[in-house]
């Protein structure tokens, strides 16, 4: 077994570059949402293909289940009606991991090679080196990792890195009964985005577009919206998603800086001793103090 | 173990022991946190049976130091009143790090520096608790923005901590005769004299 | 003075030391980035069709095992045929999902029985089943068979024993049923088709 | 479907309504979106909640359940007061110019003939004018009052855009908009195709609902063309194949009406349903029943068939009455039944009023369960608590279950709603001890058959002769199943024209059903899938998914009944001449020498164009029926209200009771006070199926559970303001036949109408729930719904009911 079957691009927690000569085509995800009818077979043969069963929940009072990602439920349909000019929009956006070119997750991990992201844009949680301090959530500007209850580990949608890794889509493009998952190299994917927002202009939508946030470097998981002036009505998508400043403070500048002063002051403690020398009770003070003992 | 009876007792058993509890946890605090601070402490981890058994058992050590420093706060707190002489001393804190504290006030069981020393980390104490407790996912999940302060601030704290300990540790190597306070509880009249002139008046009346 | 020192050292020191040991070597496992391993390299792909809704959907069945002697299938994974020219590969939620299925926790295992008034169900062999069943049928149908009605036509029906048909069989056994329950007489057939 | 699911892509613009094709067949749904993407084609829906289909369409509309006629009928008036029909198709292809009895008469509701004691019409009138021949007369210019074009018109003139909008609650500028873009489709290179399902079959106007949209099709020229036709999307994978099979009292398999009382002698069974054609030279392809019946004979019986006996016709059961589901729990529940068996089949929980089946069931002596799953009708007997409340100790039924295979542990062939029959492979072996359906049915019918040889009993003719050439007797094998089903020889078949001519030797498989004989030479058990499995091999099997044509024909993979044809009527696809109405989409055109194209074609395949051979070679007029002389409930579509309406009186007959609901649709006495009325249920229901589940099925199936994992009904907004229900309460839904709790969705997409200036709020209710299974335990939906069928196909009423709500 090859120690890897996918080209490196960045570890998490590693100060040093990986191995980056060999050039890979980048992959991405588009979802189509003027093609998404919600029906959640994202959902299914991603449950189905990575092995995870996420418990049977209840029913909120809405069509979203799960109502949220889970550490067993890497994808969800997020459902929201909107009403504009008295005609009523029914908007499913399917959720999760965007697969960030630059991606909050991995600049936040502290344990090295827990995640990864690939040459083709992949980004992959290795829960064997995870360590389940959940800095990936709080680096996350997409909100998406969980830490599983069961292991303490985070998990995420993968892009199915095991099946990319052999030449095949992710589970959830190759199920999407009506195409509104799309897999393929990105470019590709942008060409074919352009097509769908040129169709839905002709539609009536205007404002048409493709999200593919320039914040975190842009994604390989894109969407047409048919808003895409508006991605929060999609459920709160973000409009400019960023990593936030805290964590680019935090996992930044942070952590040379602190470091120097830490070596700073322990360096300074030494030369200072070694310079000064010990402050020593001095002779005068013995005496003193014994004269004044026997008093 | 018999000791000279003419040393001055500076701190009772309980609190050399209240200090260590304090001191180890700070310490294997502090070396688990800089694994999940920078790679390059990563490996410190491993001295916790790997980063998973860091990562959990870091909060549990920070809980359990904290409940001590409580302790120890309430045993300290009032007598590092901040007064005009310790103020006085920190003015003239120059002389002293340069080697020539013979111009220093009189000072009392605890100098102007090892007061601002104390406040200093009680209030990094208390941000490092807090956010402590806001970073802390596998028992609580404050919202994403509270979270990503508590992170900065833990950290900030953290090092602010660290270099306040380490100066702290010196301070007590550098100073001749400040250690054995600590492992005995006992100083010697001319350490006192010297070092705390007031509190040596206070403790032998002269 | 001696002692101090070297308690300083073992406190601040000795910490930082030993991690310097880990780091020289006592790391316990390179930090591999591995993906998973394609779980269907060496299944068994077999032709199928999802039971469910009327767009018939090619699907493919995988199965652990080469179908030797020795090896009992299981099927490990149900995917869409990406040859199929309707679904192209595609599946719905309810295709999806066919694996908890086959593999539900509620799939009938062995025969059972409920006898009249009793509050549970009792494992019972075929044999027995097809037995009892077969007795009720034939009882039934010698006491209330038709075989001509008031005008004197044959009718050869036998209207006492309803039947329910599944939409979810193939056709060879759709057929059968249909063969065998005309053979006996039984007008009182019903599918799914209907509702 | 009359096309399949790949030819939607071919559409220019698509209707659903009646369905929610996006929920229920989104694999097959995904053509629609093809043809939004590669054609710029339009989705249009109609349905009374805005639904997952509505989520990427272009135009959605309210309506409210149950008055689909109503808005149809309002097209049909649309399209002939615009003139926005296809003229040559409608006045060739159709029976618009053919004369009508002068008898015949529509007033105020009821057609001629009505028997209201009987509930049903007399016929007679509703028949053609004849000529001293025995045909139809007709009138080519369409301009007799009596001819069937100016008899519709004045039928659906009543249908005004505003009576249509005061009865669905549709807005009638919505209405119009939708009659312009269905409108733009009568182009003779335009198609619109229309996908329905049980949106349209459940109500007591079921079939009519669905002709009048056939009748829209042919108004517009979009039948037997590529993305047109009339598409049933059916309910399980192989709902089409059973009912080829004809699992069903009324016919035989093959469609082959059965036998009744009335059919004293095999030829007075042959002759009345054997027609004759009523236009010079069509096809009238049903004058072959006697072979398709005979070789049918010969399948079940063998050589116990023969000439003498009449090919065994008195060893087939006769009915002497309806037998279909609702007539058989109504039997039930009377007492009148012993015996019942459901093979993957869950009536507790799909048929109408659960409290009425399962105290029908605790009738019975004896119950057979055949299925994979624990069903909860398996359990009718068991106390459930809230959700199945009932006292085992006093239910004397013994109950049997028998554990089935699932698909993938068989092999066999399912026909998918395009009629394209496809065979699969088995992948692993069942759970435990179960076993194949057939091998079941074989196990209790070689018992039975072993008892009668040896005990004797009641006619055990039919049970010992039953045809059994299986080489496993025990286990039918499902390749030589397929092969009885597509028939063989079992003589020499001759040349009708040239006896010395061998066309298929005995023994061998026949090519297809134009070889089976009535002389007994051939067996066949269905004469539809004849072919299927010919000299060739097994046809179902072919996986050669190459598609020359860009239509989606794809004719080398499995096989379509009738004849491997993809696209039924496709001759009607071509202009007289044979040349085809959108050369871009040639299904069908006239080569010179032969109907050739992209599909076989289905007409005689030498009838040049100046034979005058019309398309709809299944009628005996050829042409398609506007004017419909068969259905049970009139010739012409009209709305009534559905059983349970909230309105008093039907708004196209205000003063008539008689006609406020189907005057013809079926009702048992006993049932009649189990109706609710609009003062104490003001509010409509609709049931309907989710995305995330099977029927029944896949609460048993962990990935689904967790998709939708407990029952719930969908509410509108300003109802659940009124009554103070906010998302994720507990509500309580009554009927008059009992009540459920669930779960509150309360949406935007449920709204609330505005019908002959009453205010109509329409309550959701999804039907997958039920005791047993993973998802939560919940209430079975079909405790709510109303046990009254459709005049034509007796499918119940679920689609629109009364019901009442509250916070539980």
């Amino acid at each position: 077994m090859a120690l890897q079957s996918l080209d490196i691009k960045q570890r998490s927690a590693t100060t040093t570059p990986a191995p980056s000569v060999r050039q890979t085509t980048e992959v991405a995800k588009l979802i189509d949402v003027s093609a998404c009818i919600g029906c959640k077979a994202c959902q299914a043969a991603c449950m189905e293909w990575n092995d995870i069963r996420d418990e049977v929940g209840i029913n909120y009072g809405v069509y979203d289940n799960p109502v949220d990602l889970t550490a067993k439920s890497w994808t969800v349909m997020r459902f929201a009606e909107v009403e504009e000019g008295g005609r009523l929009q029914w908007l499913i956006r399917k959720d999760g991991c965007m697969h960030c070119a630059d991606p909050g997750c991995l600049k936040a991990c502290p344990a090295p090679g827990a995640i990864v992201q690939y040459a083709n844009g992949v980004v992959d949680f290795h829960q064997e080196n995870c360590i389940g301090c959940g800095y990936c959530v709080t680096g996350c500007p997409f909100n998406v990792p969980r830490i599983s209850k069961d292991d303490g580990k985070a998990y995420k949608c993968s892009l199915c890195s095991d099946r990319v890794a052999v030449g095949q889509a992710p589970a959830c493009a190759k199920a999407c009964p009506t195409g509104a998952i799309q897999y393929g190299s990105k470019s590709d994917m942008k060409d074919y985005a352009a097509k769908r927002i040129g169709d839905l202009k002709e539609r009536g939508f205007a404002k048409a577009g493709l999200y593919d946030p320039a914040g975190v470097g842009g994604t390989h998981v894109m969407y047409v919206l048919h808003h895409a002036d508006r991605p929060e009505l999609y459920n709160g998508l973000p409009a400019d998603p960023g990593i936030s400043p805290l964590v680019s403070l935090w996992k930044g500048m942070a952590k040379p800086l602190a470091s120097l002063a830490l070596g700073a002051v322990a360096l300074g403690s030494l030369f200072h001793y070694v310079m000064k020398g010990p402050n020593e009770v001095s002779k005068e003070s013995e005496r003193e103090a014994e004269k004044e003992e026997s008093q | 173990m018999i000791r000279d009876p003419k040393d001055l007792q500076r701190y009772t058993p309980q609190e050399r022991a209240n200090h260590w509890v304090v001191g180890i946890s700070f310490i294997l605090l502090a070396l688990s946190g800089l694994a999940f601070f920078h790679p390059a402490f990563y490996p410190l981890s491993y001295l916790f049976g790997g980063g998973t058994w860091a990562r959990i058992l870091h909060p549990y050590i920070g809980v359990f130091m904290a409940f001590f420093f409580v302790l120890m706060f309430l045993r300290f707190h009032r007598l590092n009143v901040m007064t005009k002489v310790d103020r006085e001393w920190l003015d003239r804190v120059g002389e002293m790090v340069d080697g020539n504290d013979h111009n220093m006030p009189e000072q009392g069981k605890y100098n102007g520096g090892q007061k601002a020393m104390f406040w200093a980390s009680v209030v990094c104490m208390l941000l490092l608790i807090v956010s402590g407790v806001l970073i802390w996912r596998a028992q609580f999940s404050p919202p994403i923005g509270l979270v990503r302060f508590g992170a900065v601030v833990h950290a900030v704290a953290a090092v602010a901590m660290i270099a306040l300990i380490l100066i702290h540790a010196y301070a007590a190597i550098w100073v001749k005769g400040t250690i054995r306070a600590m492992w005995y509880g006992t100083v010697t009249r001319a350490w006192a004299r010297q070092h705390h002139r007031a509190w040596y008046r206070e403790v032998t009346g002269k | 003075m001696q002692v101090n020192r070297r308690q300083f050292f073992k406190i601040c020191s000795a910490g930082l030391g030993g991690s310097s040991i880990a780091m020289l070597g006592y790391s316990p496992t390179a930090a591999l980035a591995e993906v998973r391993d394609y779980k269907l390299a060496r299944a068994t792909e077999t032709r199928n069709m999802c039971p469910y809704c009327s767009v018939s959907c090619g699907v493919l069945a995988y199965s652990i095992g080469d179908k030797s002697k020795n090896a009992k299938a299981e099927i490990i994974h149900i995917v869409g045929d990406p040859d199929n020219p309707v679904n192209r590969g595609t599946l719905c939620p309810k295709g999806a999902g066919l694996l908890d299925m086959v593999h539900s926790q509620n799939r009938l295992k062995y025969p059972e029985v409920r006898e009249p008034g009793s509050n549970e169900w009792k494992r019972i062999s075929w044999d027995e089943a097809i037995a009892r069943i077969t007795r009720h049928m034939k009882a039934d149908r010698d006491a209330n068979f038709i075989e001509k009605n008031a005008e004197g036509t044959t009718v050869n029906r036998w209207n006492t024993f309803g039947f329910l048909a599944s939409s979810a069989a193939a056709n060879e056994p759709g057929y059968l049923t249909s063969k065998i329950l005309r053979g006996l007489g039984v007008v009182a057939l019903d599918t799914q088709a209907r509702i | 479907m009359t096309n399949h699911w790949v030819d939607i892509k071919n559409t220019d613009l698509a209707i659903i309504m009646g369905g929610n094709a996006a929920e229920a067949h989104p694999c097959g749904f995904k053509w629609v979106v093809e043809a939004k993407k590669e054609r710029k084609a339009k989705l249009v829906v109609v349905d009374p909640r805005f639904t997952r289909s509505a989520a990427v369409a272009d135009f959605y509309a309210p309506i409210r359940a149950g008055t689909d006629i109503a808005f149809l009928g309002g097209v049909i008036n649309y399209l002939l007061s615009n003139d926005k029909i296809h003229h040559d198709y409608v006045r060739n292809y159709t029976n618009a110019p053919f004369l009508i009895d002068a008898g015949f008469k529509f007033d105020d509701g009821l057609f001629s003939g009505y028997n209201a004691e009987k509930r049903g019409y007399d016929k007679s009138t509703w028949s053609y004018q004849k000529d001293k021949d025995g045909f139809a007369m007709v009138d080519m210019t369409l301009q007799d009052p009596n001819c069937v074009f100016q008899l519709m018109k004045k039928h659906y003139s009543r249908y005004t855009p505003e009576l249509v909008s005061k009865t669905t609650g549709t807005p009638k500028e919505d209405f119009l908009k939708i009659c312009g873009m269905m409108a733009e489709t009568a182009a003779p290179n335009k198609t619109m195709t229309v996908l329905y399902a049980l949106g349209w079959t459940e109500h007591t106007v079921g079939s009519q609902n669905i002709r009048t949209m056939a009748m829209i099709q042919l108004l517009l020229g979009n039948m037997g063309m590529a993305g047109g036709g009339i598409n049933a999307l059916r309910g399980h994978a192989n709902v089409q194949g059973i009912t080829d099979m004809c699992l069903y009292s009324e016919v035989l398999p093959g469609y082959l009406s059965a036998p009744t009382d009335a059919d004293k002698t095999r030829d007075e069974y042959l002759a009345k349903r054997t027609p004759k054609a009523l236009r010079p030279n069509q096809m009238n392809f049903p004058q072959n029943f006697p072979k398709w019946f005979t070789s049918l004979m010969k399948a079940f019986y063998g050589n116990a068939a023969t000439k003498d006996n009449g090919f065994c016709y008195d060893w087939v059961p006769k009915k002497d009455g309806a037998y279909d589901a609702m007539a058989i729990f109504e039997r039930m529940h009377q007492g009148k039944m012993q015996g019942f068996a459901c093979q993957g089949f869950n009536p507790l929980a799909s048929m109408a009023n659960k409290r009425k089946i399962g105290d029908a069931l605790a009738k019975l002596k004896y119950l057979v369960i055949i299925d994979p799953l624990a069903t909860d009708t398996s359990e009718f007997w068991k106390n459930h608590g809230e959700f199945n409340e009932v006292d085992a100790s006093k239910v004397q039924t013994e109950v049997f279950r028998l554990p089935a295979n699932l698909f993938a542990e068989e092999s066999g062939s399912f026909t998918n709603s395009g009629r394209v029959v496809q065979w699969h492979w088995k992948a692993a072996d069942g759970p435990g001890e179960s076993k194949g359906d057939s091998e079941i049915m074989a196990a209790l019918f070689l018992k039975l058959k072993e008892m009668y040889a040896k005990d004797g009993g009641k006619f055990p003719d039919a049970i010992l002769n039953l045809a059994w050439p299986y080489r496993q007797p025990a286990k039918p094998a499902p390749e030589e199943l397929l092969m009885e089903i597509s028939g063989k020889a079992l003589a020499d078949v001759t040349d009708p024209k040239d006896a010395t001519k061998v066309l298929v030797k005995a023994g061998e498989q026949v090519p297809g059903f134009a070889m089976l004989r009535d002389d007994g030479s051939t067996a066949c058990g269905n004469w539809i899938y004849g072919g299927s499995w010919s000299q060739a091999g097994n046809l179902t099997a072919r996986r050669d998914a190459s598609d020359p044509s860009g239509l989606g024909q794809t004719l080398n993979w499995g096989f379509a009944w009738p004849a491997n044809r993809r696209i039924l009527y496709n001759r009607a696809s071509a202009d007289l001449a044979g040349k085809p109405w959108d050369p871009k989409r040639t299904v069908m055109k006239w080569t010179g020498t032969a109907w050739g194209g992209n599909d076989i074609p289905d007409m005689r395949p030498n009838a040049a164009p100046e034979e005058n051979v019309m398309p709809f070679i299944m009628a005996p007029e050829g042409v398609a029926r506007l004017f419909s002389p068969i259905m049970a409930d009139g010739p012409f579509p009209e709305h009534y209200e559905p059983f349970e309406s909230p309105l008093d009186n039907n708004p196209f007959h205000p003063g008539n009771a008689k006609a406020k609901s189907n005057p013809a649709a079926r009702v048992f006495k006993s049932d009649m006070d189990s109706f609710g009325t609009a003062k104490d249920f003001p509010y409509v229901a609709t049931t309907y199926r989710l995305v995330e589940h099977f029927h029944f099925w896949t609460k048993h199936a962990h990935i689904n559970a967790v998709l939708q994992p407990e029952h719930f009904v969908e509410i509108g907004e300003e109802l659940a303001k009124e009554k103070g229900i906010k998302a994720g309460d507990k509500v309580k839904v009554r009927s008059n036949r009992g009540h459920i709790k669930a779960v509150a969705v309360v949406t935007k997409r449920l709204r609330t109408l505005d019908v002959d200036g009453k205010k109509v709020h329409t309550i959701g209710i999804p039907l997958h729930f039920g005791f047993k299974g993973v998802t939560k335990p919940g209430y079975i939906t079909n405790t709510l719904t109303p046990f009254v069928g459709d005049a034509n196909s007796q499918t119940p009423e679920y689609k629109a009911f009364l019901v009442n709500i509250e916070k539980a």
